[in-house]
């Protein structure tokens, strides 16, 4: 972190001037608030962050931010993320997108991308529901939520995004409402500082899909125990909670990925030499 | 749409953990500012969705908005205040208190929608200042908290009065028979 | 229901045909959005070229509909005078202006909507019955209470009082009534029908647009034919899962559209080299990748063809207008299954959300039979090598039938092999399976004749055929050539559609001419071949192809 | 289940008549005959049993086992037994294959499949290698373990299959180790019989590339406590234990798959009535 | 090492060059394996049509390279008479047999094996100096100490002794000695040199066969230059962490094979989109689906060119010689970074696994070079409209580069868009990009004049030069022309090459004849072509395509 030395700058610097396309009332309204505040706060210079995404409504979201972007296809946003911040670990490297883009389609990458536990922060914008192609349930929608796709509701119990991180092996895991957006500002500063992997799931509620979402800011509550650095525990705790349950649940101590053995020490006609006989 | 407040259960200390002067005006001074920016946000959106009456009103809400936060500087003169950190706010609610709430707006909102929030933002930003008058640490703490929530409530009055010449729309005032689109 | 559904329908109780499209803007919700209409007494598969009457609710935007819209100096624009600016190219086109107060109106009527009223004045100008429409609210707002009723009739009312004030508006040719109940149908429904006919019943589910709509067709619809629809959580699962329940003995289909596609092919080459039957739906949209989602293109014909890994040959067909989604769909599900290969659709965007009257579709016999085997006695060889190429598959469940498919080379039981001689005679049954295959009359749709045919495929069919219609009229013999069987190949079929043809003109909505590409590399063409093809997002209108054609006569 | 008047089975009949490529010395040998003797043990029918796989030197057990078979593309076995049994669910689905395909590039069908529930049985022969191509490093593969494309090790701390299984909602998980085939036939039993997914990963040791799995006998152990159906217990109890701890580690009572609503009400002739006018 | 290892070394070290292929059985390990050697006094590309000599451990499961292995009634077969009944096939070939006593001599020797004995026995006939493979000895087995060393020796003479008795063995001729030292090295391994020589710093990786050995051989070796390699957990993901890198200014790759690139085309078709370049290269073996692993075919030909959805413009090369893979991959990393798109590198697993001796490449000029944007003032427009397509790239880190790459249509700005001009304006510009470069005289190798030209590609390209060859020794000219540039394709240069040419004949290995129907799509060709093609797993030897030439002139 580079904050000490960094001009001050303010939200409104990571703000791009492409307004968005969502909803009035959707979260990620709330969400790219919290993001650019967090970054204003981290004082890093808006061309050394890039914002990686897939698609989705809350994919949508590097064109807004005023860093180098890329929005990607459905789904990979972090294998581009693990390439960008593997090549150029000079970056600060956020990811971010939906339910449907990180936990359905993208699910094995998020799986690998904790397990590898490179140092970027993940942000997913969880709205139980893929906005973005009208309303199908997402792997943390609720059993009964009727829709055109699974009339009646899936009958499958929904996903536990921040279990299998923790199973996985992300080094910090959190959960932020987007519509407490100090609270998740903070999360995001403590993710984005924390070294390896960073889980953050943002409940933001889809308005035109999921109106019941709404409600959510009626039903979140403070995490009323302290964030803990046993993986165990948290996983246990976080299986048993209700899903609202808000605040940073794990920081953990694992090193982040390094490839060791990664410096010039040899030219490519040296390398030839080794195929003369 | 219910009417109860967008505070709920949040972590974070209430105005009564205000500690001096220059806090109180740091928070005050950001009420404002990001009541600019809400309502800013608020006009770009409706910009984006073909609401230009509902982005007229915005941005001059944003407009008034912008004029109290220059005040508040000027007013505090030469005392420096903190920069706050999202960690060092004390709203006692999830947004600052007069930060218009964002989850309710629609595109196909309505005048009085508008106003209906202002008002609401306004009186959560009385309540902040009517927090402070009575947990004030000091006098001087006390008398700047007096003068702040006279003024939101002279704020509430002028939106009460503003809501009086917009009729409440019908029920259905939401619906729409345009289905959503399938993008991307 | 929209203005532009009430007046379709209302036109279609009445007697006539229609189309409607929809065009919208970037916002999910609550963005500018236009209802395109063209009605006639005829059967109509194409949009209107230019258009007569313009309802415009406001200005907002428009600039992003008016290379879709055009105008001449006949249109009709009704407008608010107070709903801001008349943009630049309407006052351009010369189209004839009509203020109407709209606010006003809708703000003397209690509940008052833009969308009835919209409804009205057309409704009016174009001399639809005004009973039909009150019905029509009355069957859809009835639910809502008379309140609701009252004040959609009111605005509707007021609507048509409206259109008797203006002068030289155009009408419609009489009506053509029918005995039977006329169908109202979107490509991607009528898919979702045809799925169904050819004995479909399984489907796994991946959400996509233009393809969604496909599988929330099937979704409650498979479930009332004793099937079955899963959702999958991603590409690479639902057409796996096709491929499971189609090996269980069950024709099993999935919808997407290019990036889905993109990532099912690997497995459909598994299907190809496994022989197990499975129909997948393309509904295309603009690319390269992401693309533009909510237009149409032509552009994954190449991919559709040639984008399996190795030498997989497998079949490739495409709806050549809307309500024809639900024969090809059909029939793409009878051939997958007869020839137990995969079947790739190529619907589009625009054929497959595009909304049409049409008379009420006749029974096909087409419906998926495999070739099984039963009573199986000795050594089952489930990759036997016989004439056809087709061999008897054992489903689960058949005694003395296990075996495993497979997707490495193997020889005819089944194990695997790397044996030149193996690999050669299975790849010569794969193929020899669908070239030797007899598809009868419906590889292509073949009207008139000439020196000068237009060769078509798809949604471009529509345009084409109106394009040649109007050549003949102005004294040009033109045949037109549309392929429904895009692949394999039917060399003689062709050779045959072409006698005495000397030029051909290849139609299609791509960038690098990929069908004209397509069409060299495997047929016999006439030496003069002139290929007109333009990207999306913009549908070919009849009137470039006519022009296209009237240049080269 | 028809067992009661099922015909008696031999292991021997559920055996073909193709002999396995594997190297001499493969736990998967030991796989194959434990599989045979569970379903002589159930006496299904070997043809109303399907045996599905992806690519690997463990996918290739469905050709040598006598019921239907599936060899599928690397990674997408379980999507295949998942249409398999969802349009016929008269039938005994098996899925297997190894550590690579089914936790990495499967790894989302794995989660997906053990929250989908279906009655279905999981089977990894997992030797932490990817043994068909070579031996590159799987996602079970110990962190210092040298290859030639992670030289020096991946660095990577292990990936957890059965706490994933869990917190996906697997509804039987267990581990057993291939040397002791009667206690894994036992387990393949219970696992078959289990309603819901069942998620069995055997610790089959590759000889070739990670001849020092031959050790495994000697460290595998009981696993000390009792069988649970509390999930977020059982977690904890493997996220903390050593990995060679043997036996049915959760057995759950979520209710399987069932797609409700399906029942041939209609023909396809009523269903074009809905679009008439 | 084997004994083919060291017999190709020690030849190497000698003055000769040479090729060596393995052939393996269908187990993982400690099947049936041939080891197959041709040496020459000038460099060969190709593996021989007939062998001299077979040397036989044992006889198990020979059948299952007999295809492979031509027998000869000139060929010397060395086999145990205790290893089994000579397989029929041999018994045919009239080929010479000697009878050694392989377990006898073997068993006299402590620790004596067979490679050794091969070693030995073959060395001894074709007369390579015994104390180079003494030296060879030394220099691998020094390590294992004094009497492994010993032992082996022993064995290599006891070998040579043994060829001392045999009489009209086949020799070599004189070899042909260089200042510079010689290398050994596999397609796979020169492809991978080739992308660090060409400035690739970032590799992601997910194994397969027969591409892994590229990725292998990068691991350490990117290290060393301060790049990285990632083990991806799939190719969705190797695809997508070689985008980001790229993303990221860091020249990229990745390898694979058929299932392997089905699965990446997606997120290929973003790199189009998004305008970031990064390789590919596809090391080809037997398709469809998970097919023949093991061996090779050109059969990935179509999904290279055409496999991605929309109309999506990228660069496909393809080496034609094993020591060409380094150039190739080198010129693919240079073009894709020149024109900021993916390239698609076609090796097959015959180029890619073949060992070969070849003089020290030289040093090509192709390093990757993007044009970036730097010092920006004012808007910066990624995707600005610029005459060669090519935009200046910025790189994070650079300020007031700041956009977003998107795979959505968009306008130069990168803002998504659905408008029909900024589509038709970005599909343009994506497209000259590719069709304007210049790409030089590298497109190709064309050798000789004549009538009839031979038209091939990739690992053919050695074979058909062999048969050319052998054509002009026997009095027919023929020209060679072999595309080193599958897609653009480049009808200038084409039509230049074709001057003069009447007939063309088209070679490759493929199963439906892809190439054939590629240039026909794509080409203005001569009036008379024919094509050759036969799919894997055999190489296609010189003397087919010979034949092929000599039936037609
Ligand atoms: C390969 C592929 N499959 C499917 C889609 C269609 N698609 C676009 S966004 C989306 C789901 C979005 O859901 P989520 O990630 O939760 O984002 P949200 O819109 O809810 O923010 C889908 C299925 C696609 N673009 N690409
Ligand atoms: C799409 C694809 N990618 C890669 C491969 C190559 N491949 C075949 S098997 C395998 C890994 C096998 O490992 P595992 O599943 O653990 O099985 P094992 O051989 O160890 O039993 C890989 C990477 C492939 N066949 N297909
Ligand atoms: S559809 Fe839902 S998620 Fe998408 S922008 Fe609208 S409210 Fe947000
Ligand atoms: S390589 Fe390993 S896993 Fe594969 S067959 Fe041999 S011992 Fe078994
Ligand atoms: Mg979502
Ligand atoms: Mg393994």
């Amino acid at each position: 972190m580079t904050a000490h030395t960094a001009p001050a700058f303010k939200a409104s610097d990571y703000k791009s001037d492409i307004k968005p396309v969502w909803c009035p009332g959707c979260g990620d309204y709330h969400v790219l608030l919290s993001v650019t505040r967090a970054l204003a706060e981290l004082g890093r210079r808006p061309e050394d962050v890039a914002c990686i995404s897939g698609i989705g409504c809350s994919s949508r979201i590097p064109a807004y931010v005023n860093c180098y972007g890329f929005h990607g296809v459905h789904g990979r946003s972090l294998p581009i993320g693990t390439g960008l911040k593997v090549a150029r670990p000079d970056l600060t490297v956020l990811v971010a997108g939906g339910d449907g883009d990180g936990f359905s389609i993208g699910g094995n990458h998020f799986q690998h991308a904790c397990r590898r536990n490179i140092d970027i922060t993940y942000i997913v914008m969880d709205n139980r529901v893929y906005g973005m192609t009208k309303g199908q349930p997402s792997p943390t929608t609720e059993p009964d939520w009727d829709s055109a796709l699974s009339p009646g509701g899936t009958g499958l119990s929904p996903f536990h995004p921040l279990v299998i991180a923790l199973a996985s092996g992300a080094n910090f895991v959190a959960r932020t409402f987007s519509g407490d957006p100090n609270r998740t500002t903070e999360v995001l500063v403590e993710a984005i500082k924390h070294p390896g992997f960073s889980f953050v799931q943002i409940l933001s509620p889809c308005v035109t899909f999921r109106p019941d979402e709404r409600g959510w800011k009626d039903v979140v509550h403070t995490a009323a125990v302290e964030e803990t650095d046993d993986p165990a525990r948290a996983a246990r705790r976080i299986m048993t909670d209700d899903g609202f349950n808000i605040g940073i649940l794990y920081r953990g101590n694992r090193a982040p990925y390094k490839l060791t053995g990664r410096e010039a020490t040899s030219d490519t006609d040296q390398l030839g030499e080794m195929f003369a006989i | 749409m219910s009417e109860d407040k967008a505070t709920a259960k949040t972590s974070q200390p209430g105005p009564e953990a205000i500690e001096s002067v220059e806090e109180l005006l740091a928070h005050a001074y950001v009420i404002e500012v990001d009541a600019v920016e809400r309502y800013n946000l608020l006009a770009d959106q409706m910009e984006v969705h073909n609401n230009s009456e509902l982005a007229a009103l915005f941005r001059k809400l944003a407009g008034h908005e912008e004029h109290h936060a220059k005040e508040i500087l000027e007013r505090a003169g030469d005392k420096a205040l903190p920069k706050l950190k999202s960690s060092d706010y004390k709203w006692g609610e999830f947004e600052a208190p007069e930060a218009a709430e964002l989850d309710r707006a629609h595109y196909l909102m309505t005048p009085w929608h508008a106003l209906q929030m202002a008002l609401r933002a306004e009186k959560r930003a009385f309540a902040f200042f009517d927090q402070l008058v009575k947990t004030a640490k000091d006098d001087e703490m006390k008398k700047w908290s007096e003068e702040f929530r006279e003024e939101e409530a002279e704020h509430v009055r002028l939106v009460e009065e503003l809501l009086t010449r917009y009729p409440e729309p019908a029920e259905d005032w939401a619906e729409d028979p345009d289905p959503p689109v399938y993008l991307e | 229901m929209t203005a532009g559904g009430f007046l379709l329908e209302a036109a279609a109780r009445s007697g006539w045909f229609g189309l409607m499209t929809r065009s919208v803007g970037p916002q999910i919700r609550g963005g500018e959005a236009a209802a395109l209409l063209r009605f006639s007494n005829r059967r109509v598969d194409v949009p209107a070229e230019s258009y007569n009457i313009l309802f415009v609710v406001d200005w907002l935007n428009f600039d992003r509909f008016s290379a879709e819209i055009h105008l001449t100096p006949d249109t009709m624009v009704i407008a608010d005078p107070d709903s801001g600016e008349v943009p630049e190219v309407v006052v351009k086109s010369g189209a004839r202006m009509f203020d109407m107060p709209v606010k006003q109106v809708l703000g003397a009527i209690e509940g008052g909507r833009p969308n009835m009223l919209a409804t009205g004045v057309v409704g009016g100008i174009i001399g639809l019955p005004i009973d039909t429409i009150y019905e029509l609210i009355q069957d859809n707002l009835g639910s809502k209470g008379e309140k609701a009723v009252n004040s959609s009739k009111a605005t509707v009312e007021a609507g048509y009082r409206f259109a008797e004030t203006l002068t030289d508006a155009p009408a419609l040719a009489e009506p053509k009534k029918s005995d039977k109940r006329r169908w109202i149908i979107t490509g991607n429904e009528a898919a979702g029908l045809g799925a169904v006919r050819g004995g479909v019943r399984f489907a796994a589910a991946y959400p996509i647009t233009p393809g969604t709509e496909i599988l929330e067709w099937l979704a409650p619809n498979l479930r009332k034919l004793g099937g079955a629809l899963v959702q999958a959580e991603d590409e690479l699962a639902s057409i796996n899962m096709v491929i499971g329940g189609s090996y269980g003995g069950v024709p099993a289909i999935t919808a997407t559209s290019g990036p889905g596609l993109a990532l099912m092919t690997e497995s459909i080459g598994l299907a190809v080299a496994a022989e197990v039957p499975c129909v997948i739906v393309d509904v295309m949209r603009g690319g390269p990748s992401t693309g533009i989602p909510t237009k149409s293109e032509q552009s994954d014909l190449n991919i559709a063809v040639y984008g399996l890994h190795g030498d997989a040959p497998h079949i490739v067909t495409a709806p050549n207008s809307v309500s024809d989604c639900l024969f090809t769909t059909q029939w793409s599900v009878y051939l997958a299954e007869a020839m137990q290969t995969p079947a790739i659709v190529l619907s589009d965007q625009f054929i497959g959300q595009a909304k049409i009257v049409i008379d009420p579709p006749a029974d096909i016999a087409f419906v998926g039979k495999r070739l099984l085997a039963q009573n199986i006695e000795g050594e089952y060889r489930r990759y036997a090598v016989t004439e056809s190429g087709v061999s008897p598959m054992a489903v689960p469940g058949v005694a003395g039938g296990q075996h495993t498919a497979d997707g490495l080379e193997h020889n005819p039981r089944g194990t695997p092999s790397t044996r030149a001689e193996d690999h050669m005679t299975q790849m010569n049954k794969r193929l020899r399976k669908i070239t030797g295959f007899d598809y009868g009359s419906h590889w292509a749709e073949i009207d008139g004749e000439g020196e000068l045919a237009v060769l078509t495929w798809g949604s471009c069919t529509a345009a084409a055929l109106e394009a040649v219609e109007a050549a003949r009229e102005a004294g040009i013999a033109v045949k037109l050539i549309s392929l429904r069987l895009i692949s394999p190949c039917l060399p003689d079929a062709m050779a045959k559609a072409l006698e005495g043809v000397k030029k051909v003109l290849v139609v299609e909505q791509t960038h690098s001419g990929q069908f004209a590409n397509y069409l060299r590399a495997q047929y016999e063409l006439p030496s003069e071949v002139r290929s007109y093809h333009i990207p999306g997002p913009l549908t070919i209108r009849p009137s470039e192809i006519l022009s296209q054609i009237q240049d080269w006569s």
